[in-house]
């Protein structure tokens, strides 16, 4: 129970990603596959995110000279989450764009479907 | 000294200039890369005598070291940083006439980019950084190989950008269990505290790293990408693609199995995957018709060699492995950049389409067959004296298990050189297709010849004179292998 | 459209509006007087209102005048005493054991002229919880009503319009 | 058959993080590191939350960090988003020849009139959560994206109205300059790139933190421009 409590955090963020995983490997729809990147990168995020959190920590944000640094949380991994959010975003757009070629060329989003490249 | 910090800066600068000065002018965009690459090549070669001193330390925003991102030049990063530049260079003087289509002033600009990115990831000292330039390189070679929007170029990118995204999430995950384990990411910082921590995390966490670079490096379960991406792609990307992005995918995994983790117990694992890595390729290889597709299939088999070579451990394998690099990105990027303009020239890609033409392109076939020859090794070529390298590591290690490995590599290369030898046969001693239609638009301009040239009077030269190269390898192999020095280098005390 | 040519007068009073409207939300935004966040809140309107005042100037916003202004208040405390009566009478219909509800679409007339003043009616009656404006199509709103009490334009008109339109047809005529 | 692998694969995985984590202690919350939080050498995410402020006078420890200590990765980041915006627009570029101009339905009056009122606001908004990026939560690509917002509202409302793309690429390539331009005087004045070189002013005022404010207006500007740039392309419309 302890070990569920301590970790719940982890297990939803690797959940997530291990579902996109699963989306990726499994469904052959171009968008699919795009939405499950998408899962795997959002669980990824969390994961950063959680790996600086302290329990009950608040925002890395001085309102105030009075505040106290000890209760923050970690700023580095959210400055990295921020990076990589970005990147997810530009990863996404370039996707998105890929599949609207694709669709123009072949008619069908269907990865089982397209194969003019094959080994 | 100028500050390696340049070497990203300033071609960054140029390419985020191109949009304006493509307003200004319609013709001024495709020569910007040229100077960015020529100003990377300049700074790049005269940093190399202060890196083979000591690594030069660069930080960011004035704080030391594990406080903020810094670059490390060392003598590994350098050298290669003046390869990407060097071939960045002819491959941009190359591209000012081979790109003809699609979007012209984009192109310019995703192709500094992708080169920028490869130069961070060789000169970085901080592991997220190293992520944020890999995702620069990879995210600008998808869009390099889908530019033009054709069918071909758009299902290999998407299959290359699925693959890659996929990669880069795992990489992620890898940096978010380091910092977790750690409370930092300077390589150096967790270069020290190692072995301090119990040692299956650490493995998980290399796992995810390796697992996520080797998607970029095309080592063999990761590889279905490659293929499709680097024979679809505009044959200058192509060159580009394989000279240099594949490496730094491979530079990538080098530096982090060796400088941050040391983990020298999964070295044979990656021995056996690289030897793996060559015999796919090449069998592959042997079996295409496309020239493109082949010459892909041929730079997974040379990845697999470097792989194993890098493997080894020992400072002569490693020097061979970077040997390899270099010998490898300029044979490589020049078969690529001779076969573009044999494409046009005959309007295909089929090997048999390309018989006979040593007598209609005499400069283009001999280049090309250079580069064949140096890729095989066959002396006086520089690929004769980087395997050659690597054949007197596996023999200097005395196990009877890298011997082993190499003589089942061994039957790669012969493979390799059966069929570069048929291609290059057919070029001279068969009789041309009789319906081929001579397509006026294959006349080579100068702007393409002299890159090619070049690339095979380098070629030749490094091969006659390995010297020039070797004096920086050993220091190279150094830079990757001493661990302590590294961390005292960085870390100041 | 950036060609169409307007009166000094009509970019004047865009300008202006728009000045007046966004350092206003600057104002609400930042919730602090220091005399950098002011400056520099000032020195941003300026600069916004100079770029996109075009965008105000088709709105057709009236001179501002101090009755109007009034009257815009008075307007806004019978908006919000509106949305509380209405509110009060859904909640009525939904808890009612029998639903009395009679849900259709009827049209209204309006007799305003300018975009900004239809559109401020539409989002009105919008809001006002029972009725929902489908679409404006010259003077006539099309409205769908959860308990249509009157099928003729002009009672309905009466009865959803006309408590917004008189306070509005002082603002914006 | 490929569903079982996957699955098995993924099993692997799965079973590997566990392992993984059921070991020591682990992240910012780590038993053993708990102690020792505010100790700088032990996890440098603790030194900037202590000694951030006084370093760069900028209240967001986040904007600290993105800006000036790991500043050289959101320039990384910027150029991602470049690569983004510029890689969509080569792709769509023959499906932008191809495409036949087609007309576009206009929006209701109310969406349309609503879409001119609030615009400017919405770029107001923008710039404030850009321009207080050091001080409150946001910076600039959360303001850019607001912004990014107000541009694709007026494609949805103003249907035929999108962005000049030459203005577009003037703006994206002048704020990128920009930060580089912050970026090499620092390198040039105190020899460290991105160093910040400006006085930092007091905390908690619009005017501190040195140049973390500037860098992040252009950031602001760059990711502007650039989302809109990408909106403007995936809307398909033959120019």
């Amino acid at each position: 129970m302890s070990f569920l409590s301590s970790y719940i955090h982890y297990i939803g963020c690797f959940s997530l990603i291990l579902i996109g995983l699963y989306v990726v490997l499994v469904k052959p729809n171009l968008i699919k596959v795009i939405i499950g990147i998408n899962l795997m990168g959002t669980g990824v995020n969390l994961f950063l995110v959680t790996v600086g959190y302290i329990h009950a920590g608040t925002a890395p944000i001085f309102s105030e000279a009075a505040q106290q640094p000890e209760g923050m949380v970690d700023p580095v991994p959210q400055a990295l989450v921020l990076t990589a959010i970005v990147i997810g975003v530009a990863v996404l757009a370039l996707a998105l764009s890929l599949a609207i070629r694709v669709y123009d060329h072949y008619g069908t989003l269907d990865l089982r479907k397209i194969k003019a490249l094959r080994w | 000294m100028v500050s390696p910090i340049l070497l990203i800066a300033v071609p960054l600068g140029l390419a985020f200039a191109i949009p304006v000065l493509g307003l200004a002018s319609k013709r001024v965009p495709r020569y910007v890369p040229v100077i960015a690459m020529l100003f990377n090549l300049v700074v790049s070669v005269s940093l190399l005598p202060h890196a083979l001193k000591a690594p030069i330390v660069v930080r960011t925003a004035g704080w030391a070291p594990p406080y903020s991102i810094h670059l490390v030049a060392g003598p590994l990063g350098v050298l290669l940083s003046s390869l990407i530049a060097l071939i960045g260079l002819l491959v941009a003087v190359y591209g000012i006439d081979y790109i003809r289509e699609g979007a012209k002033v984009k192109y310019q600009i995703l192709y500094i980019l992708m080169l920028v990115g490869a130069t961070g990831v060789v000169l970085t000292g901080d592991i997220f950084n190293l992520f944020v330039f890999f995702e620069v390189l990879c995210i600008s070679s998808y869009a390099l190989v889908a530019y033009r929007g054709d069918s071909t170029g758009v299902e290999a990118g998407a299959k290359y950008l699925i693959q890659g995204a996929i990669g880069s999430g795992l990489v992620l995950i890898g940096i978010g269990l380091v910092y977790g384990t750690f409370g930092t990411l300077t390589m150096a910082d967790i270069a020290a505290n190692v072995s301090s921590v119990g040692s299956f995390r650490l493995f998980v966490s290399l796992a995810f790293l390796i697992t996520g670079f080797g998607v970029e490096a095309a080592i063999f379960p990761l590889n279905g990408w490659l293929p499709d991406a680097h024979s679809s792609a505009p044959s200058s990307i192509s060159a580009i693609l394989s000279g240099i992005a594949i490496k730094a995918g491979l530079y990538a995994i080098a530096r982090v199995v060796y400088t941050v983790y040391g983990a020298s117990s999964i070295l044979p694992f990656l021995a056996v995957l690289g030897i793996v890595t060559l015999l796919i390729g090449e069998m592959c290889a042997f079996g295409q018709e496309d020239i493109k597709r082949l010459l892909a299939f041929s730079s997974i088999g040379q990845m697999g060699l470097i792989l194993f070579a890098l493997a080894l451990a020992s400072a002569t394998g490693i020097s061979g492995a970077v040997f390899l690099i270099v010998s490898h990105g300029l044979a490589k990027a020049l078969l690529f950049l001779a076969s573009g303009y044999m494409i046009y020239r005959t309007g295909s890609r089929d090997i048999s389409s390309l018989n006979g033409i040593g007598k209609r392109m005499p400069i283009m076939s001999l280049c090309f067959t250079v580069g064949a020859f140096s890729l095989i090794g066959l002396p006086p070529f520089v690929g004769f004296a980087s395997k050659f390298t690597i054949v007197r590591a596996v023999l200097g290690t005395g196990s009877t298990f890298f011997i082993t490995l190499l003589a089942i590599g061994l039957i790669g290369t012969v493979i390799e050189g059966a069929y570069f030898l048929r291609i290059v046969q057919g070029f001279y001693f068969k009789p041309a297709p009789e319906d081929s239609p001579e397509q006026t638009e294959g006349k080579v301009p100068f702007s393409a010849l002299v890159p090619v040239g070049l690339l095979a009077v380098l070629i030749l030269t490094i091969g006659l004179f390995p010297g020039i190269v070797g004096r920086v390898l050993g220091p190279a192999a150094d830079d990757l292998l001493d661990r302590t020095a590294y961390v005292q280098h960085v870390m100041g005390d | 459209m950036v060609g169409t040519a307007y009166s000094v007068r009509d970019r004047l009073k865009g300008f202006l509006y728009m000045l007046g409207i966004s350092f206003l939300v600057w104002l609400a935004l930042t919730r602090s007087l220091e005399a950098q966040e002011v400056l520099v809140g000032a020195a941003i309107c300026l600069v916004f209102s100079l770029l996109l005042n075009t965008h105000y100037i088709r709105l057709g916003l009236p001179p501002l005048t101090v009755k109007r202004a009034a009257f815009f208040a008075v307007y806004l405390v019978v908006l919000l005493w509106e949305i509380m009566k209405a509110n009060l009478d859904v909640a009525y219909r939904v808890v009612h054991p029998r639903m009395p509800i009679k849900p259709g679409v009827v049209v209204i007339k309006t007799a305003l002229t300018s975009d900004i003043a239809k559109m401020i009616l539409a989002n009105s009656i919008t809001l006002t919880p029972g009725t929902f404006t489908l679409d404006v199509i010259g003077d006539r709103l099309l409205i769908h009503w959860i308990n249509v009490k009157a099928e003729s334009v002009e009672e309905a008109t009466d009865l959803i319009g006309e408590r917004f339109e008189k306070y509005l047809r002082v603002i914006f005529q | 058959m490929r569903r079982l692998i996957s699955l098995l694969l993924l099993l692997i995985v799965a079973l590997g993080i566990f392992l993984c984590f059921s070991g020591a202690s682990f992240g910012a919350e780590g038993a053993s590191r708990a102690g020792k939080l505010t100790e700088d050498k032990v996890n440098f995410g603790r030194r900037y939350a202590s000694r951030g402020l006084e370093e760069n006078k900028a209240g967001n420890i986040v904007a600290s960090v993105v800006v000036n200590y790991r500043g050289f990765d959101t320039l990384g980041e910027v150029t991602v988003l470049f690569i983004a915006a510029v890689g969509l627009a080569a792709i769509l570029h023959a499906r932008r020849e191809e495409a036949t101009p087609s007309k576009a339905e206009p929006a209701s009056l109310i969406v349309f009139t609503g879409c001119r009122f609030l615009f400017p606001l919405i770029l107001l908004l923008g710039a404030y959560i850009f321009i207080h990026g050091h001080l409150t939560p946001g910076g600039g690509f959360q303001g850019g994206a607001v912004v990014a917002s107000g541009f694709l509202l007026i494609y949805l409302g103003c249907r035929g109205r999108g962005l000049r793309s030459a203005g577009v690429a003037v703006a994206e390539s002048l704020s990128g300059l920009a930060f580089l331009a912050v970026a090499l005087v620092g390198l040039a004045v105190g020899g460290s790139f991105l160093l910040n070189f400006l006085p930092k002013g007091s905390a908690f005022a619009l005017f501190s933190g040195g140049v973390i404010p500037l860098i992040y207006v252009a950031i602001g500007f760059k990711v502007g421009s650039e989302l809109g740039g990408i909106i403007d392309n995936l809307s398909g419309e033959a120019r």
